[in-house]
């Protein structure tokens, strides 16, 4: 009998009224991993977790944790935590009540408890603001509050549904990395649902791609970035320009004219996608393409380039000045280009 | 009084009229409507205020259709709350304005509870109201005790007595006297219904009746005939002569056994829905109740021995009323015969009149519902005084119904 | 809540030009009409009612103030100080049955069910019924030998009295079935204020339901439900044609002993106890502020 | 953006809580309704009858055949409207005052004006009579419409004043950066956007002002009556006759119960609830 | 006498009984602008905005726009728009009853009416949502509505009060672009507000940096990127790590020994600003740095680097496989360092 992922989900789907949520979705994970769920709104990627969790019952479909069946049992008797978009702070309880009351439902003996919350409340850097109430609170820390009440359970599996989409820019980019930093030390197994691409690839060890109910691909975030499968993964992970091209022995001839090398051995039609970053360009008056505007984004520039009868963007250093808009460019290929798994067609 | 004597306000020296169109003062019963009738025409309106549960159908069938037709007066009608009514007009006469209702329907102790805050007109319509000479001479001027001096018309006379069923009980088992409705009640707990002495007419009576009954001698001369109380004395007489010792012996004995009601139709309800068999009741109350199928037929009445009290409601011309010739004309018209002898044919309303027989209104099966005549001349008594009367309800809360 | 640290707090109202507070008179000029117009009907005659209490200025020939009469018998009397008693215990026991009705049902009402929209007008139309038809119809029913009686011996049951009962069970049963629609209407409103996620967050740090109800639940909704239980209360204690109908004769409520004394022109006792029935509503006041601001409103923190 | 995530327990329409609810209201609600209906018609109804032995339209002709009814109803409706209407014109500014400015005093005028919940009316009732006989309103329709205000302003300024404090204020400043002076934008955007709790205000009012006894009569009566003052003397819990009152009843619940039946589609439970739900 | 700016704004402050919002400020902005004001959360944006709008009340200075003296004018009067945060559309009209609310109370004829709404509806793509309803449409589509509410004003100046802020990570996105080309194809004269500085820096001709009620520093975003004055620039805008050095012939010598070059002739002690793109981690056995982790963002890699005892990040392009941690690597200068202009001090 060969050992099974520590969390393993086979078949498992939601549909409602009206719609299907989720469609039949396998997936496994390990000990210790972290996952993202990424896709657009309305995916499917609240239901999925709401399913782990127990408040949202499967239409079909089972779930295996730490080796037992566990689809069937209320919340309350999963040994799972979640993190909630709005945090879910218990208003009318202190952060020591907030970070107990897990506890206390459980019946953890009162030593227990006790070591368990000084633990969490060390990791989190909650130490002044245990006494305080939720709203007493800044976004922050209360996202460290919903964190550490998490971790207190020690679960066997910790779920995050969009922890950070309602703090701003600057914040959200602080405390993904403290949230990374605590994942590893707690070494638990998590899963974790975004939409922002950002955040999925710089946190995730795998990323599970979803759009409409089902799971597009699977993986690392290098893969999935470099070479994705399909078109959707490639659109929605970064920035990217689709363009059909025909290949050839390594090599594509591009819709405006010119080679370039491809990290396929496929020929005839294919789709490809183009990173900014795979085309360097460069100021040259006999060049394929026309600048007709730049992106400032401080580490890079985004040019919008005008080749051919294609709108695509590549990007430099933003060391010295921008190169202007309506000046003509050359398109010098960085890195093989990019063949998507999905048979060619109109790359819209 | 003299049919032919001038009028004169009664108890001060001027009318306590704003709106007196007419010359009061020459008013006579020979020239009471050649000279109201064309001033009530006049004024054209009259506002009426009634009071009695049971009497707006003896308006709207036996008073304002004739009156109307008759005189082209209008008559508006207005059913009111007593206790509402009394404090509007009280607050109104207070305020020195123009009285909403020119003539009102009251309860009988209404002359003796506003003494001291008058609403009522001091115009002695008792000797000028042609009608009136066909009334009993002590009811056109005392009511409850209290004499008035004429200015509050004795329109209803009304008895309280025991309503039962009597085919729940058979006829020797009805309590002939107060000891016997002991024993009954005794016999048959929860069986007797009273209504409360502070919620309903019937269940005061019995209070005062049972007083009545069993006080004697000197304390029996101050209830039924010192007249002279104020509140003070009245209380301090019912708390401390000790005359009502028997009184409150007989009522803690008895209240546990029954059921005390909260009203005259809670108590006749009780006896409809089988639930008691013998209660308190209004003689006129629940004969309205039969003929609306809330009694059975089978309902009978009758009075106990040594008294059960019965007296009058009035009808009065308002202090300031604004109509108030047209207010006397209507008056008159009320206590007139046709209306009078149709309140006791259909309302079993006894009158004032000396002119109606009970026999002649009401047939022989009506009148199984009433009270029989012959114990009606035996046990009928009048009431005590106001002042005695407030007292004695204080005094049962204190003696009895805070120590039940 | 949107974002990080508090935001910048809001201007209140009006941004006017001169200064970013309205100024006191604008202010005082929106509240005029209700307030003004309060003062002028409701307060006149509240002050000179209170001062009605002492037996001052009541007219001419009736002013025997000032004077503590009133207030010794309300005080002294067994008769009144029974009726305080009672009518504490109408109120208390109209506002408990109401609360054992009234969260059960409005916890049916957060679910969905076949006609949910219908039951929801339906239920309210005791809202709609004045109280002495209430008490009428009450009568009808619970009274001995009424229709509920006639229903149980057909099946060789009796009933127990239920009308002018020492304990007031009529009285109760018909000051709640008035007051269930108006405390369970709160109620609903109370409980949807807490955010659905708060409760998944209960059931997922391992309470069970009946655990996520007590503990987060009603908590929560606790100031919606005291301000019902207050308003239930004062409605219950004012109440008059209710235990006037369906009451014991003794001990009456002070709402009836008003009532009567009104009908006996005895206006400083009148006065005397309609203050002490308003000292009691707002001693009962003051304890809600003081209890409910220990508890956190459930649109403070936590919620988005 | 907060985007609702809600997903209930339980989707299904519960047919049992249905079946559970359904006959709960008939037991508790429709039978005491439906002894008020029988007795109405009622011709005889002693026991073991469970309905009356005989049906009757007597008690129904006595009272509609009374002239003044069909005047009283009119005048009744018409006072109730006025009364409506004012009581949300009054108390929208205060209401406003209420919810959006902080001002000395705030939580005493608060109180003052939740008072009349709590002082009984009888205490008021004669004050006011008083005062207004010397002001000359007494026998009025206004001084009627007035003397009702006492007892449904309180209400109105609560509900308003909830529903006015959770009007975004940047509603208020894009209708004045937009071009509106403060009072077009009142008239423009906060008037509209408190429609819904006007419309539950305003039938709590009506029902209220449809329904006054005590106030309406020491004022009015007899020139200004209304239907209860018509017709509640049928009610007198002492001299209760259970047919006539039954047929009264009904008059006086008619209008009312088609209110709430028309209302129960526009009255939102959240309005009343937040407006009572927090004193 | 000289043409003066668009809108001139000279010493506006505004203080609170308790706090002093915004300290005496100048500001000149020409026809045809579009500036941002870029600060963290509570520097006084919003005040600032807010008072040109006419929503709050100056506690000193004058604005001039348009050559006419507005400060004193009640918001009606002045011919400014706004894009609110909350978007603040009118939940109770039609997107049409939202976009005639301003043309109906400034009385502009009927006809005028329809022509300018017709317009701002045709480049705002709103053609089929003119009869929804705010609450059905989308965040973005709302945004659209809430910018052609103001357009159709045709104000002088159009304010935005982080309009994007309430949308998620990819609308906000496209949105910046798309809102970029409504202000190029209106022409207007446009103060945008924000936290993000992503979009400060792709949207703005210049950035106004703001800091606890006072202006920082204004410029645009190439300069203030590359070459910022002061430390709370440098850090606001963007990643930079900053670090005392001692500059000398237009070199420094850096905390860890390495010399490089450096973009100013200063001399002695002085305060570097180093953007993660101005070092190139390579893999080298006896470099200066260990990389102790990496951020994995699709176009880059950031990488956590420990040198000396100064941890700096430093990125490279992601086209290969991410250099794992633990690594020891060289830091190779890409480009001259930058010198902040405050006095050196200890870069915390
Ligand atoms: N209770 C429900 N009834 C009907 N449909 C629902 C219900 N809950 C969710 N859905 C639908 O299921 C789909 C998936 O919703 P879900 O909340 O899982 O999306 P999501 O990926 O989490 O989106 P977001 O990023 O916006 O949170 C959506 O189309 C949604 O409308
Ligand atoms: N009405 C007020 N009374 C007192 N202080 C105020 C008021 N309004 C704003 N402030 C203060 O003025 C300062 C500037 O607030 P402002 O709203 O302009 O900040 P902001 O830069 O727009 O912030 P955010 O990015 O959070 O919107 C803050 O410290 C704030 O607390
Ligand atoms: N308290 C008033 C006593 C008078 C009662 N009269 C009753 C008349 C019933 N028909
Ligand atoms: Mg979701
Ligand atoms: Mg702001």
């Amino acid at each position: 009998m060969t050992s099974m992922a520590h969390l393993r989900i086979a078949g498992l789907t939601k549909s409602f009224a009206d719609a299907v949520a989720l469609h039949p979705t396998d997936l496994d994970v390990e000990q210790g991993e972290f996952i993202t769920l990424l896709g657009p709104s309305g995916c499917g990627k609240s239901t999925f977790l709401r399913m782990l969790m127990g408040i949202a019952a499967p239409s079909g479909g089972a779930i295996w944790l730490a080796g037992a069946r566990i689809d069937a049992m209320p919340p309350e008797k999963r040994n799972i935590a979640m993190v909630f978009q709005s945090y879910a702070l218990f208003p009318h309880l202190s952060v020591l009540g907030n970070l107990a009351f897990g506890l206390k439902m459980k019946k953890v003996p009162k030593a227990e408890q006790e070591r368990r919350i000084a633990h969490a409340v060390r990791i989190c850097n909650l130490g002044p603001y245990v006494a305080r109430m939720p709203r007493q609170l800044s976004g922050g820390q209360q996202q460290r509050v919903a964190l550490a009440r998490a971790i207190v359970m020690e679960p066997d599996l910790l779920l995050f549904d969009e922890p950070l989409s309602n703090l701003d820019a600057k914040l959200r980019e602080t405390l993904r990395e403290e949230l990374l930093t605590l994942h590893r030390r707690v070494g638990g197994t998590s899963i974790y649902v975004t939409h922002d691409q950002d955040e999925a690839m710089s946190m995730s060890d795998r990323i599970v791609v979803m759009n409409e109910g089902r799971v597009v691909e699977t993986g690392t975030p290098f893969d999935l970035y470099r070479a994705p499968r399909s078109r959707f993964t490639a659109r929605f992970l970064g920035r990217t320009t689709l363009v059909d091209a025909l290949a050839g022995k390594g090599m594509a001839r591009l819709p405006w004219g010119q080679m370039m090398p491809i990290d396929s051995a496929a020929s005839g039609p294919v789709a490809l996608s183009i990173r900014p970053e795979d085309l360097d360009p460069a100021l040259d008056p006999d060049g394929a393409g026309v600048v007709t505007g730049f992106q400032f984004l401080g580490s890079a520039v985004f040019y919008h380039v005008l080749a051919g009868d294609i709108r695509l963007t590549a990007s430099a250093p933003a060391r010295e000045a921008p190169i202007p808009a309506g000046s003509r460019v050359a398109l010098i290929s960085r890195a093989p280009l990019h063949v998507l798994d999905d048979s060619a067609g109109a790359a819209s | 009084a003299s049919a032919s004597a001038d009028m004169k306000p009664v108890g001060t020296d001027s009318f306590n009229m704003k709106h007196l169109d007419f010359d009061a003062a020459t008013l006579t019963r020979e020239n009471f409507y050649d000279v109201l009738v064309p001033v009530a025409k006049q004024e054209g309106e009259v506002n009426l205020y009634s009071f009695a549960a049971s009497f707006p159908v003896f308006w709207k069938e036996a008073v304002i259709p004739g009156f109307e037709k008759k005189y082209g007066i209008r008559v508006n009608f207005y059913d009111v709350k007593e206790d509402v009514a009394k404090q509007q007009l009280i607050a109104v006469h207070q305020a020195d304005q123009d009285s909403p209702a020119d003539a009102y329907f009251a309860p009988g102790p209404t002359p003796a509870e506003t003494r001291n805050t008058p609403i009522i007109a001091n115009l002695p319509l008792a000797d000028v109201l042609p009608e009136a000479k066909n009334f009993d001479e002590t009811l056109l001027h005392v009511s409850f005790g209290f004499d008035h001096g004429g200015t509050f018309m004795p329109l209803h006379r009304d008895q309280t007595g025991m309503g039962y069923n009597s085919a729940l009980m058979k006829p020797e088992e009805v309590p002939a006297d107060f000891p016997a409705l002991l024993a009954y009640a005794k016999a048959h707990p929860k069986q007797v219904a009273i209504t409360s002495p502070l919620k309903g007419g019937s269940g005061e009576n019995f209070l005062y009746a049972l007083a009545q009954s069993m006080l004697t001698g000197e304390c029996h001369d101050k209830l039924a005939s010192d007249f002279g109380w104020d509140d003070a004395a009245a209380a301090e007489w019912v708390k401390t002569s000790g005359c009502f010792t028997p009184v409150w012996a007989y009522l803690r004995e008895l209240t546990p056994l029954v059921e005390v009601t909260n009203g005259n139709a809670d108590t006749q309800n009780l006896i409809a829905n089988n639930a008691a068999t013998i209660g308190t009741v209004w003689e006129d109350y629940a004969y309205t109740f039969v003929q609306d199928k809330q009694l059975p037929e089978t309902y009978r009445i009758t009075l106990l021995a040594n008294g059960q009290d019965g007296g009058g409601d009035g009808i009065f011309v308002v202090r300031n009323a604004v109509h108030p010739a047209a207010a006397m004309l209507l008056i008159d018209y009320a206590m007139s015969y046709e209306p009078q002898f149709w309140k006791m044919k259909n309302m079993a309303s006894r009158t004032a009149r000396k002119d109606i027989a009970i026999t002649d209104a009401i047939d022989a099966k009506n009148a199984q519902f009433l009270v029989p005549e012959a114990i009606y001349r035996k046990y009928a008594i009048g009431y005590p005084t106001v002042p005695v009367m407030t007292a004695m309800r204080d005094a049962y809360v204190a003696e009895i119904v805070s120590k039940m | 809540m949107s974002s990080t640290t508090a935001r910048a707090p809001r201007h209140d109202g009006w941004p006017a030009m001169k200064g970013d507070q309205p100024n006191g008179r604008t202010i005082a000029l929106l509240l005029l009409p209700g307030v003004g117009l309060l003062a002028l009907l409701f307060g006149i005659p509240l002050v000179s009612g209170i001062f009605g209490s002492f037996g001052l200025g009541m007219g001419a020939g009736r002013n025997a103030g000032p004077t503590l009469a009133s207030y010794a018998k309300v005080f002294g009397d067994p008769r009144y100080l029974a009726g305080l008693r009672t009518t504490l215990y109408y109120g208390a026991m109209a506002v408990l049955v109401d609360l054992v009705v009234a969260i059960p049902l409005a916890l049916a009402l957060g679910r969905s069910f076949v006609g949910r929209k219908l039951f929801n007008g339906l239920y309210k139309i005791p809202l709609a019924v004045p109280g002495i038809v209430v008490a009428f119809a009450m009568l009808t029913l619970l009274e001995q030998g009424g229709f509920l009686s006639r229903v149980l011996h057909l099946v060789g049951l009796s009933l127990p009295r239920l009308v002018r009962d020492p304990w007031g069970i009529g009285v109760i049963a018909a000051m709640a079935w008035k007051d269930i629609p108006f405390m369970t209407l709160i109620i609903v409103g109370s409980f949807a204020a807490v955010p659905e996620e708060l409760l998944h967050a209960a059931r997922a740090f391992g309470a069970s339901p009946l655990r996520a109800f007590l503990k987060v639940r009603l908590p929560l909704a606790m100031p919606g439900i005291t301000a019902a239980i207050l308003l239930s209360f004062i409605r219950s204690t004012g109440s008059f044609v209710i235990p006037d109908v369906l009451g014991a004769s003794y001990p009456l409520p002070l709402s009836v002993l008003m009532y009567q004394a009104f009908r006996d022109s005895n206006w400083p006792l009148v006065y005397a106890i309609g203050t002490v029935l308003m000292l009691a509503s707002f001693l009962i006041l003051l304890s809600y502020y003081f209890l409910t601001a220990r508890i956190v409103a459930p649109a403070g923190g936590g919620g988005r | 953006m907060a985007r609702s995530s809600r997903i209930p327990f339980s989707t299904d329409d519960s047919l049992w809580l249905a079946i559970g609810l359904y006959s709960a209201l008939v037991l508790v609600i429709g039978v005491p309704l439906a002894m008020i209906v029988l007795w109405s018609f009622a011709d005889g109804w002693f026991p073991p009858a469970l309905i009356p032995t005989a049906f009757t339209l007597e008690h129904w002709r006595q009272i509609v055949e009374d002239r003044g009814l069909a005047e009283a109803t009119l005048r009744s409706i018409l006072i109730a409207t006025t009364v409506t209407a004012l009581s949300g014109v009054i108390a929208l500014p205060t209401a406003w005052a209420m919810a959006r400015f902080p001002f000395r005093m705030k939580r005493a005028v608060e109180m003052f004006v939740l008072a009349p919940l709590i002082v009984p009316g009888l205490v008021v009732a004669v004050g006011v009579g008083q005062l207004f006989l010397s002001l000359r309103l007494a026998y009025t329709v206004p001084g009627v419409i007035l003397v009702q205000l006492i007892g449904t302003l309180p209400l109105m300024i609560r509900l308003l004043s909830a529903s006015l404090g959770t009007i975004p204020e940047d509603l208020l400043l894009a209708a004045r950066a937009l071009g509106a002076s403060p009072l077009r934008a009142m008239l423009a955007v906060v008037l509209p956007l408190s429609v819904p709790t006007l419309v539950a205000g305003g039938l709590l009012t009506f029902v209220e002002s449809f329904q006054e006894f005590d106030m309406s009569f020491i004022v009015g009566a007899p020139l200004v009556e209304t239907l209860p003052v018509r017709l509640f003397f049928y009610l007198d819990g002492s001299g209760i006759r259970f047919t006539s009152a039954a047929v009264v009843s009904l008059i006086l619940l008619a209008p009312v119960l088609i209110v709430f039946v028309l209302a129960g589609r526009i009255m939102r439970d959240d309005v009343m609830a937040s407006g009572m739900g927090k004193l």
